[in-house]
């Protein structure tokens, strides 16, 4: 069981309904730890229309996460 | 050089940044909010970003256009909040000795930004319906948005 | 619109111009006196036209660009007379709903402009010579200019 | 013999010493017209480095001349 904060962004955080929460998982990696929490909030997207950055960085979803991450999950972004 | 602003985007302001002698080319890209989006009546729209990320993946982009084009130099810069209609939403400008290295750049980065950094954008309707474009989410006016 | 002028081009009044709700998308080039071309030191220059024949095509070209590419607005502005380092020469600017339209379109009329329509350009360089752009024909300061 | 009339630009003007004049000519063509010129003013180009314009329009070489014309010799462009 560790510690990870999340942060919310645009869609997920209307319909997380906040933008940071602090969530303890025993997901091993991101992908899981998305699968938990769309679970839980009923996530209209599933993980393949989303990216994950963890600690301000892009990365795989099969990376395992650490104690005290920072994690975001990115819906389809729409810059410009 | 990227930036992310909740002030208007004066385009001159930017302009004057991009001064230099060996400059023969200046290429300028203005992205707008316009009335009309995927056939539906826009009032208004609200940026937002991850702006953590925002920053360092706009700034790589720069950095790569420098590196990948002859260019003399590169600025973006991207609104947030709340937008009206015709207000500039991002702004990219290129300088280079010639012009098809500015027109490249210029392109390149807008291209990358829409597709790379973490920006959302939020329509606002006439019939008062919102949606985050590329969700493919639009909520009624009296739904719940927690749905 | 083309137009040639004498007056210095200031980006901002022909930007106002190209306003338009509909208008997601605006590219703009800006063609700047380099201080150097063709590895010499270029102090100043003097655009000359034929003003009858390079109105006439200078319009045929935006009409082209109206007609070829998917846009709203299209402006050129040509400067005349004698400009200085960092002067813009040439400004086009083009509204377009979608980004690539106007870029495409940018890109046409300031190519089509170099080549089809009759403004020269008299480079005036360091060491006191002249020359005529294009036309292989640099004259020394103290020679005769009708040889 | 014709009378046809001529504006110079740019080299041709510096190397005509003035922007305009009027010619009586026998050339048929305005290719026939300007190597004419071009002998009389020793012009250091080719027409075939020139364009032609006949009252404000872009014309072939081998376009016929008629009276009172206005004829243009259009040396490389540089503009923007």
């Amino acid at each position: 069981m560790i510690n990870v904060n999340v942060e919310y962004f645009a869609l997920l955080k209307d319909q997380r309904g906040c933008s940071e929460e602090s969530v303890k998982t025993e997901a091993k990696t991101a992908q899981d730890f998305y699968q938990e929490l769309q679970l839980r909030h009923k996530f209209s997207l599933s993980h393949n229309s989303l990216r994950v950055a963890i600690n301000h960085e892009y990365k795989d979803w099969n990376t395992a996460l650490s104690p005290n991450d920072t994690v975001v999950f990115i819906s389809p972004v729409a810059g410009g | 050089m990227f930036i992310l602003t909740i002030e208007p985007i004066i385009s001159s302001v930017y302009q004057s940044k991009l001064d230099s002698p060996e400059a023969g080319a200046l290429a300028i890209f203005e992205g707008r909010v316009r009335n009309c989006n995927d056939g539906k009546v826009v009032q208004s729209l609200e940026y937002e970003a991850y702006t953590e990320l925002a920053t360092i993946e706009g700034e790589k982009i720069v950095t790569r256009a420098m590196e990948a084009f002859e260019i003399l130099n590169a600025i973006c810069i991207h609104r947030m909040g709340h937008l009206n209609i015709r207000d500039t939403a991002v702004w990219v400008g290129i300088t280079s000795r010639h012009r098809h290295a500015a027109f490249s750049a210029c392109q390149f980065i807008i291209d990358e930004v829409k597709l790379h950094v973490p920006i959302w954008k939020k329509e606002y309707y006439g019939n008062g319906d919102t949606g985050w474009v590329n969700c493919n989410c639009t909520h009624a006016h009296s739904g719940n948005e927690n749905q």
